[in-house]
């Protein structure tokens, strides 16, 4: 009895949560949810005699798992979110046919199947769970695990070389970065020292807070401008910032209509264009 | 010792040397030496060959893939050998000939050598393959060195003829390896062996099924009417000794082919499809010879007279049913036509070739009057068109004699009408001379140098075949003929079922 | 009419019988020095070829005298020289026979004479030793013709001299017009060799042998269908090569080869292998009537064909082809009346092979004497400048109208009262046609030889070098006097009745037989209709438009209309069509397949989209599918 | 009960199936591929006390340990295709077609 109150409240849960990670627009809800689902699913090997991979399932997937998620997601934006207007023609209600059929298709197969009654595992786990999953896969599965193992390597070490980005030009130096800050401030008057740091009082030592300049007026270079989009948002923002950020925005505004649209790649300096677009091979006459 | 294997790892080793030699000129010559000497240890071998002796001889058998039962197992009868001698011989003569075809191609010289001694050994293997897998890996392989042949050394348009060579004869393959695997599974003993295969498919419909899926790959490489579009552009674009060894000993092998398996293989299925076949062979022969007469370039012409040779061809193949009492003369003359007429074709591409090598092109209405500067090339090329038309006294006529007399005992007008091309043979071939050769000297070949030393010896051995075996044809009839006889016995038809299938009354 | 009783065959003969391959090796031997010798040999070139034709009729002539020392009954001598083709035609073999050895002899003897003659015709030609070349190799050919024991040799020697002709008439073949006539005479040959073939077919299904031997001895065997087919398809073969109706146009054309040639292959020699061919396969003629009477008419219809045509030309040598279509036509029409014809059509034969090449050779040194004009209307009055030439045409044209005691007068007449035997109409057709005969010749002599100087300013005429005139007067005195040596006595009868057999009765020459008379009086009659057309009246330069049948007789009966229409035109038009066909047809379902294949899949590629996603959605559509599939399969 | 908990699984693959072919943000996509893997350690986990076998747990203990290497691994090539071209869409990496 008890295990059937389970079931259908983390079955509920786990569904709602898996319909949430499909549909929400942001992608940290989505993450959210996937790891409502993973806790979920926990509990249900738990009740299922399955106590080690329910520790595991909370440790590895909600723990590190859901973890590399959320520091890619950082990675990307944290706020990059889907429009989720369709672009493929017929994709999603494709999709949409496909799985409900196959969940229907499925569920119906399973459901029509006679069971007989689980024969639990009680006589295969004497010694206990984690013995006997030990024992299992140190005898008859060392082989697999070994390679399993080999493979975790190689992906931790995959994943270094995918993440590592070779530097082509020597580090700059101290004495290169300075010269550089000076010419700028030549060229355009961009201020060549530091940003300030936030104002430090006695109440307050948070990056909310900006500096004073010496005659008492806020700097808004120390102001942090998401913290400062925030605030405008509440309106709790001091308006000499405010006036200043509007300022900045309608030059960037100006900037960025003069400007000539380039593509990303050519910021980033990987300038060298795909050569995907030629053929690959020399046709002949035909 | 392993004459086959010999002949054919000599050749490899050769190709494999010449591609070793960095100098064009040293590489050229060793390809020569490496054909002297295989026709040397052909030649060996013939001589010891004893025509009355068992069917097959100098046989070699090794297991090559012992799970489905195939062997690399070679052996020649009379049939197999004369093809053999026919291809060893052309050989060297298309090395000579070839001197300088292939300076203007995409690859090396040496690449262009290399392949027409792979190409050798290959030509050995598949006239001497007596294990149907075998045979049917070699049919494929042979295309590979012909397909860079054509496709690096040919003309203009030298990518679709080699494509469409390629492609075609790729379909035929396929259908020819499906009915492999079919035979071998129904037959169910384990094996490839032609031998041991003989005989084994008892029921008529699936007989016709296999026959077809050989007949069909056969037909295309012969190549038959109307499988033989590929032909036309392929010796077109191929270079003039690519063309010689294409049509003077490649397709010969879908003639042989027929021959050796449908007949053999199927008698009952080939007894049923004959009539289908003969008209086939016979509008080839009609057909061929009438397109060949509308042709404004040399090579194409020659080409299509092919088509017409081989359809005489095929008419002689299938003419060979038991119950025809001209089927060892049809048979015989079938063999000795595939050998004959790649002396003679072979004669007419590379003269053709000298005279397009000379003024760069291949069209007819370029030239006129070369008889005037050159007349030993024009002698020549009428010699070897002479041989095209089958003069009597030049080697084409005995064979096409002797294929026509078998099949008019079988089939009065497929006879009859076949016959009728040797008119059509004499248009196309005089009409190409006179607008050639003939008229006044036309201006673009005013300066056109006649053949040179090399060139002659070229020419000269296949004029001497051509005249030698037109007149004393009896040393390769006496290999042929046992070796004929041999397969009519496997040609187990029934006269009854034969002259049901044809329709025939034998007159008295 | 029973069939005629034929000499078995001896084999194993010595002496030059032994050695009659001589007769056909020298000449080859000849051609093969002369054309693979090249220019080294082009100083004695001429002297060799000359020498190789004497030689061959020196064997020949041997081989006749040894042949005479038979009895009658033992003068047919087999050679056997090498094996051939087992089964088919086991062995290459001579056949020596009286019918053989007189071809022999007039293909030697008249052949040595023109070669002669040659050297001074053909001084100033470049090529000379490349014509020499060719005539050996005719000589040798054609003496392979005749000399054959068996069909298949024989067609050998029969292509060979269409090749020797080929090239012969082709010699000057800078000249467009010559390489075409070379052309149309062997593809016009050739239609003739297909019927030769497949009467060869028939003959070997028939007679499972090719030899004369095994399949002459053996005509009873074979039923009268059979028969008549053979018959008929060797007279096809024999119309080709003997130029009778309906094959008759390439000879015409034919005249564009050197006038040596023309007298040798297109009149002496050649053209009459047809008749050897009927004569020579006799047994299968006598066994069927309806062949024979096919033989007859085709004979009587082109004898009256080439008269006509004869009649209307104006260049000299197309009216002697002309003429030689017509005398042909007189052997053929006896060949075809069977055992008694034969000895008259073989005697016709060698005589006109003596008169027509005494005439062709006249008119060549005409030509020459006239710088190679052909045209009579331009001639005239050379009787003064050419006397030697002009003597001995003469004798050639007197002979060929048959005055009474020359040679044509015996043979010619021999034919027509056989024929008159055989069928009346028939022989008053042939009457007819020696009347007709009379008055083109005489035509013909007139224009050249009488009435005014029509010449070029630019012509001088002259006689012939010696070398050229001597030949002439030997032919001349075989016109003369050959005609009353072969058929006084039934001589040549005799002589030939092992080989061909003896007619049922021995007819009598008979000089005041009505025939005869009337033959006489329509030869008169023609002759002084042309003296007053054309030897006493002025001839026009120009041809005169002429009436409507002058204009059918100069377009030669429309013969080349005819073929131009039925063949030529048609058969272009299927060239080019088959061409089309082909193309666009055959290559075209070919490529339309490959096309539509490259199209499809150049369509379907399209699926791959590059969007992950849409890879995705068909694997999962392909998972539900499967699920229900296995629902579907589970469930049967 | 077993058959409850198959449902489930079920349901929750095709869902996360749904997401794969919908959502075009590669990592929600990847996202849904785990719960994909999950859906099927659910059944693995069921289909063990079903049988009385401990292979089940044993299998779906290895697809964990694959399923964290495969997030590895393609988190990495995300965030090396996010560097090059700015984007985490899965639609903008289409260049292999036709």
């Amino acid at each position: 009895m008890g295990e059937s109150i389970t079931f259908w409240v983390l079955a509920v849960v786990s569904v709602t949560a898996a319909l949430g990670l499909v549909f929400s627009r942001r992608a940290v809800y989505s993450a959210l949810m996937l790891g409502v689902v993973m806790i979920s699913l926990a509990v249900l090997y738990a009740v299922q005699d399955a106590p080690f991979l329910a520790v595991v399932q909370i440790i590895v997937y909600t723990g590190a798992v859901m973890m590399l998620f959320l520091f890619v997601l950082m990675l990307v934006g944290v706020d990059s979110s889907d429009s989720l207007v369709e672009t493929i023609k017929g994709q999603r209600f494709w999709a949409i046919v496909a799985g409900i059929g196959f969940a229907v298709l499925l569920g119906l197969g399973i459901g029509n199947v006679l069971l007989t009654a689980p024969k639990g595992l009680a006589g295969v786990t004497a010694a206990g769970n984690v013995p006997s999953l030990a024992e299992q896969i140190f005898t008859r599965h060392v082989f697999a695990f070994e390679v399993t193992s080999a493979l975790l390597i190689t992906a931790a070490l995959g994943a270094m070389v995918l993440a590592h980005r070779e530097r082509t030009e020597s580090k700059p130096t101290q004495k290169q970065l300075s010269r550089a800050r000076f010419l700028a401030f030549g060229k355009t008057g961009k201020n060549p020292a530091p940003l300030p740091g936030p104002g430090t009082y006695a109440r307050h030592n948070s990056i909310d807070m900006p500096a004073l300049l010496p005659d008492g007026a806020v700097s808004p270079l120390s102001v942090n401008r998401i913290i400062a989009r925030h605030e405008a948002i509440e309106g709790t923002i001091d308006p000499e910032i405010a006036r200043i950020l509007q300022e900045e925005a309608l030059a960037e505004q100006q900037a960025a209509d003069t400007r000539p649209t380039k593509p990303l790649d050519d910021e980033l300096g990987d300038t060298e264009p795909l050569a995907d677009t030629e053929p690959l091979v020399e046709e002949d006459a035909k | 010792m392993p004459w086959l294997s010999t002949l054919m790892g000599v050749s490899v080793l050769g190709a494999l040397g010449v591609t070793l030699i960095r100098n064009d000129k040293l590489a050229k010559q060793f390809t020569l030496l490496v054909s002297l000497i295989v026709l040397a240890l052909t030649v060996t071998m013939a001589v010891q060959f004893s025509p009355n002796g068992d069917q097959w001889q100098f046989q070699e058998n090794h297991s090559w893939i012992p799970a489905f039962g195939i062997n690399y197992s070679l052996a020649v009868d009379g049939i197999a050998l004369v093809l053999i001698l026919l291809s060893v011989i052309l050989v060297p003569i298309v090395v000579l000939a070839s001197w300088h075809d292939a300076e203007k191609g995409k690859r090396s010289v040496r690449t262009y050598f290399s392949l027409i001694l792979v190409l050798e050994a290959m030509m050995i293997g598949v006239f001497a393959a007596t294990d149907v897998f075998l045979f049917y890996v070699l049919f494929e392989a042979m295309l590979i060195p012909m397909y860079f042949m054509i496709g690096s050394y040919g003309g203009a348009q030298r990518s679709y003829a080699a494509v469409k060579f390629l492609l075609y004869s790729l379909f035929g393959g396929l259908l020819m390896l499906v009915a492999v695997i079919a035979l071998y599974s129904i037959a169910g003993k384990n094996t490839f062996m032609l031998s041991d295969l003989i005989g084994t498919v008892q029921d008529v419909n699936t007989q016709k099924w296999l026959f077809l899926g050989f007949f069909i790959a056969f037909a295309i490489k012969a190549p038959l009417w109307p499988f033989h579009t590929w032909l036309p552009d392929a010796a077109a674009q191929a270079p003039a000794g690519a063309a010689v060894l294409l049509v003077g000993v490649l397709d010969k092998v879908g003639t042989f082919g027929m021959l050796r398996f449908c007949l053999q293989l199927f008698p009952e299925a080939s007894a049923y499809f004959t009539p289908l076949v003969i008209v086939l062979a016979v509008i080839g022969v009609i057909y061929g010879a009438i397109v060949a007469i509308g042709q404004t370039d040399m090579m194409r012409l020659i080409a299509y007279t092919s088509v017409s040779h081989f359809g005489v061809i095929t008419l002689g193949v299938f003419a060979m049913t038991k119950g025809n009492p001209g089927a060892q003369d049809a048979g015989a003359g079938a063999t000795l036509y595939m050998v004959n007429h790649g002396f003679s074709t072979g004669a007419l591409f590379l003269i053709v070739g000298f005279l397009i090598y000379r003024r760069g092109s291949q069209f007819i209405a370029d030239y006129g009057g070369v008889q005037k500067v050159a007349p030993i090339l024009a002698g020549t090329f009428l010699v070897a068109g002479l041989s095209s038309l089958s003069l009597p006294g030049l080697s084409t006529f005995v064979s096409e004699f002797m294929v026509l007399s078998g099949a008019f005992r079988l089939h009065v007008p497929a006879a009859a009408i076949a016959t009728i091309g040797v008119i059509l043979a004499a248009i196309y071939i005089l009409w190409m001379y006179q607008r050639t050769m003939n008229g006044p000297t036309a201006e673009s070949v005013k300066t056109l140098p006649d053949l040179n030393a090399r060139e002659k010896w070229v020419v000269a051995p296949l004029v001497a075949l051509l005249l030698v075996f037109g007149f004393y044809p009896k040393p390769l009839l006496d290999v042929i003929n046992p070796a004929v006889k041999d397969t009519l016995s496997s040609v187990s038809v029934t006269a009854d079922q034969a002259a049901a299938a044809t329709g025939v009354k034998e007159g008295k | 009419m029973e069939p005629a009783e034929i000499a078995s065959i001896a084999q194993h003969s010595g002496g030059a019988i032994g050695v009659a391959w001589l007769m056909i090796a020298l000449p080859l031997v000849g051609a093969a020095v002369l054309l693979l010798g090249g220019r080294r040999t082009d100083k004695f070139g001429h002297l060799l070829g000359v020498l190789m034709a004497v030689a061959s009729f020196v064997v020949g002539a041997l081989v006749f005298v040894q042949l005479l020392g038979f009895a009658p009954g033992e003068r047919r001598r087999g050679v056997t020289l090498f094996e051939f083709i087992p089964g088919l035609v086991d062995n290459v073999g001579l056949l020596v026979d009286p019918l053989s050895i007189s071809f022999c002899l007039l293909i030697t003897g008249v052949g040595s004479l023109i070669h002669i003659y040659s050297i001074g015709y053909m001084a100033h030609d470049p090529a000379r030793r490349r014509f020499f070349a060719y005539l050996n190799l005719f000589v040798a050919a054609m003496l392979l013709l005749v000399l054959a024991d068996n069909y298949l040799i024989l067609f050998v020697g029969w292509e060979g001299v269409g090749l020797a002709s080929y090239l012969l008439i082709g010699f000057w073949q800078h000249k467009p017009s010559a390489a075409t006539a070379a052309k149309k005479a062997f593809i016009v040959n050739r239609v003739g060799d297909v019927g030769l073939l497949i009467a060869m077919f028939t003959i070997f299904a028939t007679f499972h042998s090719l030899t004369f031997s095994g399949v002459l001895d053996r005509t009873g065997d074979a039923s009268q269908g059979t028969l008549t087919a053979i018959g008929l398809l060797l007279l096809v073969g024999a119309c080709g090569k003997s130029a009778q109706l309906p094959l008759q146009a390439w000879l015409l054309d034919a005249m564009e080869g050197p006038t040596p040639v023309s007298a040798l292959i297109h009149a002496a020699t050649m053209v009459t292998a047809g008749v050897y061919l009927i004569v020579r396969s006799g047994p299968i003629f006598e066994g069927t009537g309806t062949a024979q009477l096919v033989v007859t008419i085709v004979g009587v219809a082109t004898l009256l064909a080439g008269a006509i045509i004869g009649t209307a030309k104006d260049d000299i040598k197309k009216a002697l082809a002309g003429s030689t279509m017509s005398q042909i036509g007189y052997m053929v029409l006896a060949a075809g009346v069977g055992p008694a014809g034969y000895a008259f059509a073989i005697a016709h034969l060698i005589t006109h092979g003596f008169f027509k090449a005494n005439l062709f050779l006249g008119a060549g040194s005409v030509m020459h004497a006239m710088n190679d004009e052909v045209d009579m209307r331009k001639y005239g009055g050379l009787r003064t400048v050419m006397p030697i030439t002009f003597a001995t045409f003469l004798i050639g044209y007197l002979a060929i109208i048959g005055f009474p005691l020359l040679s044509g007068y015996f043979t010619k007449d021999g034919i027509i009262e056989t024929a008159m035997e055989h069928s009346a109409v028939l022989g008053w057709l042939a009457v007819l046609g020696a009347g007709i005969t009379g008055f083109y010749m005489s035509r013909l002599v007139f224009m050249t030889f009488f009435g005014k100087k029509r010449w070029d300013a630019k012509a001088h005429p002259h006689e012939s070098p010696a070398v050229m005139t001597w030949p002439l007067i030997l032919l001349s005195i075989g016109s003369i006097g050959l005609g009353a040596f072969l058929i006084l006595g039934n001589r040549f009868m005799i002589f030939l009745s092992p080989a061909v057999g003896a007619p049922a009765h021995s007819p009598a020459f008979n000089p005041f037989s009505v025939p005869g008379l009337a033959t006489l009086a329509l030869v008169a009659v023609g002759a002084v209709f042309a003296w007053m057309r054309y030897g006493a009246a002025e001839v026009p330069a120009t041809a005169p438009r002429g009436s409507f049948l002058t204009t059918f007789a100069r377009r030669d009966l429309y013969g080349d209309a005819l073929n131009e229409a039925l063949f030529m035109r048609p058969g272009q038009w299927l060239t080019r069509l088959a061409v089309f066909f082909d193309n666009r047809g055959v290559d075209g379902l070919v490529n339309g397949l490959a096309a539509f294949i490259g199209g499809t899949s150049g369509r379907v590629r399209r699926i791959q989209t590059g969007f992950v996603r849409s890879y995705a959605l068909s694997i999962f559509v392909g998972a539900a599918v499967l699920v229900g599939a296995w629902f579907v399969v589970g469930n049967l | 009960m077993t058959t409850h908990y198959l449902v489930l699984s079920a349901l929750l693959f095709a869902i996360g199936g749904v997401g794969v072919l919908v959502r075009r943000n590669a990592i929600v996509v990847f996202m849904c591929v785990e719960l994909m893997l999950n859906a099927c350690n659910l059944a693995f986990v069921t289909f063990a006390r079903q049988n009385g076998s401990l292979d089940g747990q044993v299998i779906a203990f290895f697809v964990m340990i694959v399923a964290a290497a495969e997030v590895v691994i393609g988190l990495a090539i995300i965030v090396t295709i996010f560097r090059t071209r700015r984007s985490a869409s899965v639609d903008d990496a289409s260049l292999l077609k036709h």
